[in-house]
């Protein structure tokens, strides 16, 4: 690969900042709408990470597989989960993806690769391997990719899954969103070594520390692993560094970060960045920027009402799912 | 309790004497040590804030903070506790012990049988589950019976403030290890108008008779005999006398507290959040029937969870899990 | 069964039955995969040889050695599954599944459930256990009632090379998680006469009435059936007629033929390798005495391993669990 | 440390070697006394691998303690194992270390800091951490070292072990044997990287490959990291190479190991080319050696004698041990 360059190109950027757009109204709305009631969950902002998955959106195609984390909203909606079923299972309601058994830390869409969110840290590197491996198997240049935290990192499930992938060479790519927090305890403090991406070395596959702000070195980054993977030339691991802006979980005292540190991060805002840059280098007219984001907003309210008018599930769908067929435990 | 206490309400939470509990236990004794994800002041004083304070009083060594890495804490807790200290270990969530299955089973509980008595394991794993925050699948599961099959290792789960100080006091002290399981939804309700003090410990082992009866034995633990403890009440206005026993320790469980009232009302039900079947009432009837034979007046009833993950949705969660409503519709039905 | 093989010998064994199992499946369905630490035949073809031959005959994508790293094989296989394969993941010992225990319990038998439907894990995990060998605590455990209480996963383990064949082609073809435990001291007695035709199958959920009786219903499974039919044996000659009943599936088990069984005898002995003390033996138990009370003649008796776990020294390891002997020491008191 | 020298002088190579005979003598005995049928057991032969454990009994205190593994004799006779209490455990003996209820998988003597035997793979290293936290807390300079294979270096818990050890400073030592199999299965083939001593970095701690087999190399690398961890320094990760010459355990076919890797290895047998080498240098006499070696095969053949004459364990200690106090269960 190394002699390709991976470049975003001016549609590229496009669409990866509509993907974030739309990431960032919909994590901006289910604040708003777990504030006023509307819904109760647990929720996880990922507001400030946008970029990353939205690369990835850009770059995969929708056969490609996902397995991502209860932060994983904007993985999943970067790679096209449709808003309707996502709000209607936040929701809780028998028309959502799960019929409302999953809710937000389970949530899954087969049609579009989003394969497993799992709410138990590391675990969905493993898995992604599986569907790797499935992809070796069919003979086809489709890529798995499990998304995971810098906390995730120094768990066993992690490391077992990067030495299989490797000696496999398995067309997983490992995406270690390093917002430098796992829940409130800070990156430097749980982390043995200077980043993740090192790491990969002792696995002997290839392993970056890219800026995941930055669409562009994000593509790079991004596009070179899965051509890398689709080629059969096995995993690469990605550290892409970020910051959430609102603590681990929504209602997070989030007094554990330092306020300069914050305060930078969401002055740096990688969303509107992106979004001024856009128009400064005539890749998108404001006016188009804005209808698009005004009609995402429309897109979001409809989901909204879809869901919160949709019936509940009802009791007896405990016993459906536990197996194919149901079983009289 | 004086008379104006009566009228007062309760402030004391179960999460309060735990905290208690952990200060008096570090305080008291050097040997105590703890550590997980985010106990640490620096990180907050744990999710629930259970440990908050507690690094600023006892110091980052003895109060640490852990990367997420569940098998790396219990290690950590064992290897400590074979050079004579006593850890706390806490792993934030009960479906989390999977990940750290073979450092509870194969080494804690069982390290001891196989040195032959020359090394022993007093930690306690404290560890919390809890139904109605849409926690879903993966946050909230109740594998208490997968520990109570495992010989080697002791299982508690108060129902009260004053059973949660006195058991992870008593838990702390125990020469063998303990895994100490709190729920979720019990920790901010105030139940007692005082933190009971340092001296207090509940032996592990014993059940309590939380309220006598006649009719009917109903036996609990945890958040189910929060919840038996509103439906004897009821039961009570409808005529019905139910013997509340809460188990407190879980295993070894109180066979002789249970098996007195069972033979004295003839008619036992057992109540517990994790799924019915394989779970610990499973073990509990089998020996009432096999000690009791011939003279119950109706057979035992179980209630428990389904037998599914633990649903998101709020009807489906709410449908989950017995409640005092379902607890009393099966006292009327063994009492009738 | 023909005249000449009455007098004859048997030569099929359990290992055979399982080792054909597998390559037929794998002929049969190009979808059927398999995984685990050793089991190419670069590497031997496993520790008991079961799978020698595959990946010669089936190639190393398919049939494919692993490190050691209990996650990654079930992720792997977890995975694979969600895009369509097969996957049989082999766990070499019962006790290393506690190190993938998230893997297989908060995913794979959650999946389902969890996605409302949408994927499924239709995998198989082979895994294996077993006394006699002196291999103690950490590589000889019985853990099927953990997983009987999990929701999501089905749980078989047969006694006979035909029920091994029938079951583990059935587990492969079902479209949930299905844990398959083999046991060791059973894999290498000849005990039939002729390998199953590749058609053969046993339905998940049905128990084998391996012998008819009328004075005790004796209930148990893996190598406890083994002792089970020898114990039976030598009751029918003191006159008591055993009827034995092998589960081969432990979860869902056969309700309608342990009742039917129980109620035509009024007498249950169930035994089972696990620690008695909720061990599967304590659901059974309980359920029966839910179902048929009143009706029983003597109160269910279960027989299970001692409280402790496997010791390595010989005496020690013989007393551990139930065999012939107390089985039949069992039937007769149960008989009296 | 970096200016200090860690040299073996003559005595302390002269330990050395005498651990290793004995090592070697004992597993030498261990294997006649199985096919005799004297005593039935699961063997873990490590003939081939005694230098590493030879150097570390010669460096370390009788305070530090050491968790080994199934394959661990030589660690634990290194450490100074008592030779009856040894055998008779072997012998599954009332009179064994452990009673009899642990064997030669769970082989513990806390007088010599031989505190935890693991047949689980990996599961070593995690405990070691904490005897390390202990010592830290005790302000002790005594040091915690596991053992583990090759194999093992790709489990979980490995990994999070080494991670925490370095984010503690903790005075552990994680040995790793790499002999170069696990199992029937080759390092190559199940190693993502080049080596095990390599993922040291990404955990910000050092990581040495050294000759297991060569007694001063050996002696140099691992004094080294034991006066770094009782210095304070944290933790080191040390990749001895070594190879074991009898299969992985008693009766394996070992059809799967090249014969010409096999021999190679068997001719360059570490424990008589040591012994050549001090007679050569004059550290000891041919004499003095064969006197040693010969008291040793007696001790042996005492222990033996002591073993098989001691009593069995009686069923009744099923119920002991399990908890301190018996509890009706
Ligand atoms: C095995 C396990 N241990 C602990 C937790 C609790 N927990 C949930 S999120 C989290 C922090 C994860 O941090 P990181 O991996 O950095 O991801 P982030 O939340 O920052 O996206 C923890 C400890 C869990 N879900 N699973
Ligand atoms: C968790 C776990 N998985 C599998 C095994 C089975 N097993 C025992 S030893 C071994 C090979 C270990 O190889 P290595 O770590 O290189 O150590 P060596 O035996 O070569 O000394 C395996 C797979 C086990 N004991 N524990
Ligand atoms: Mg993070
Ligand atoms: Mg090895």
């Amino acid at each position: 690969m190394a002699d390709k360059q991976f470049v975003a190109d001016s549609p590229a950027l496009l669409d990866i900042y509509k993907r974030a757009a739309l990431l960032k109204a919909n994590d901006e709305r289910a604040r708003k709408v777990i504030l006023s009631g509307q819904v109760a969950m647990a929720y996880y902002s990922y507001r400030g990470q946008e970029i990353i998955p939205s690369v990835m959106g850009n770059v995969l195609r929708d056969d490609d597989t996902i397995c991502t984390i209860y932060r994983g909203i904007h993985d999943m909606l970067g790679k096209g989960f449709p808003l309707k079923e996502l709000w209607a299972e936040l929701a809780g309601r028998s028309t959502g993806s799960c019929k409302g058994k999953g809710g937000p830390m389970h949530l899954t869409y087969p049609p579009k690769g989003i394969m497993v969110t799992t709410g138990i840290v590391g675990s969905s590197a493993p898995i992604a391997n599986g569907l790797a491996w499935a992809a070796q198997l069919d003979k086809s240049d489709r890529v798995s990719v499990c998304t995971f935290g810098d906390g995730a990192s120094n768990i066993g499930a992690v490391h077992e899954a990067m030495n299989l992938a490797s000696v496999w060479k398995l067309p997983t790519i490992f995406v270690c969103q390093n917002n430098l927090f796992a829940e409130h305890t800070k990156f430097e403090k749980m982390t043995g070594g200077q980043n993740i991406a090192n790491r990969a070395d002792g696995y002997g596959m290839p392993g970056v520390r890219v800026d995941g702000n930055d669409p562009e070195a994000m593509y790079s980054a991004f596009a070179e692993a899965v051509a890398r993977a689709r080629a059969g030339e096995g995993p690469t691991l990605l550290e892409c560094m970020t910051f959430r802006f609102f603590g681990h979980n929504f209602g997070d005292d989030d007094s554990y970060i330092p306020p300069e540190q914050k305060a930078a991060a969401m002055e740096a805002d990688p969303v509107p960045r992106f979004r001024a840059r856009l128009i400064a280098d005539r890749i998108a007219s404001e006016d188009e920027l804005a209808a698009f984001e005004s009609d995402v907003e429309g897109q979001i309210s409809e989901a909204l009402e879809f869901a919160l008018s949709s019936p509940w599930p009802t009791a007896d769908e405990l016993r459906f799912d536990v197996f194919e067929k149901e079983i009289a435990a | 309790m004086s008379a104006a206490q009566k009228v007062a309400k309760p402030t004391v939470t179960i999460l309060a004497a735990i905290s208690k509990a952990y200060r008096d236990a570090l305080a008291e004794d050097s040997k105590v040590i703890t550590l997980g994800e985010d106990i640490g002041d620096a990180e907050g004083g744990g999710i629930v804030k259970i440990t908050k304070g507690l690094s600023a009083s006892f110091g980052e060594e003895r109060v640490r903070s852990t990367p997420i890495a569940e098998q790396a804490i219990m290690g950590a807790a064992i290897g400590a506790s074979l050079a004579g200290y006593k850890p706390i270990a806490e792993i934030m969530l009960m479906n989390f012990t999977t990940v750290a299955m073979d450092m509870i089973v194969n080494h804690a509980a069982k390290l001891r049988f196989m040195s032959g008595g020359q090394t022993s394991v007093p930690i306690v794993i404290r560890t919390m589950t809890g139904l109605g925050f849409g926690s879903g699948g993966q946050h909230c599961d109740y594998l208490e019976a997968w520990f109570a099959h495992t010989a080697g290792i002791k299982v508690c789960a108060p129902s009260t403030p004053e059973d949660a100080y006195g058991l992870l006091r008593a838990a702390i002290e125990d020469p063998d290890p303990v895994i100490f399981i709190e729920n979720l939804p019990t920790y901010f309700t105030p139940m007692s108008f005082e933190l009971p003090d340092n001296s207090h410990r509940v032996p592990l082992g014993k059940a309590a008779v939380q309220r006598e009866g006649s009719d009917v034995t109903l036996v609990s633990y945890a958040r189910m005999a929060v919840e038996a403890r509103m439906a004897a009440a009821k039961a009570a206005e409808q005529g019905i006398s139910v013997e509340v026993i809460d188990l407190r320790t879980i295993a070894p469980w109180d066979r002789e507290t249970v098996l007195a009232s069972a033979q004295k009302t003839g008619r036992v039900l057992i109540a517990h959040e994790a799924v019915k079947q394989h779970g610990v009432g499973a073990e509990i009837a089998a020996v009432i029937n096999e000690e009791l034979f011939g003279q119950l007046k109706k057979p035992v009833k179980r209630l428990g969870g389904a037998f599914c993950a633990v649903p998101y949705s709020k009807p489906l969660e709410s449908a989950f899990a017995p409640d005092a409503a379902s607890i009393l519709a099966a006292i009327v039905q063994l009492a009738s």
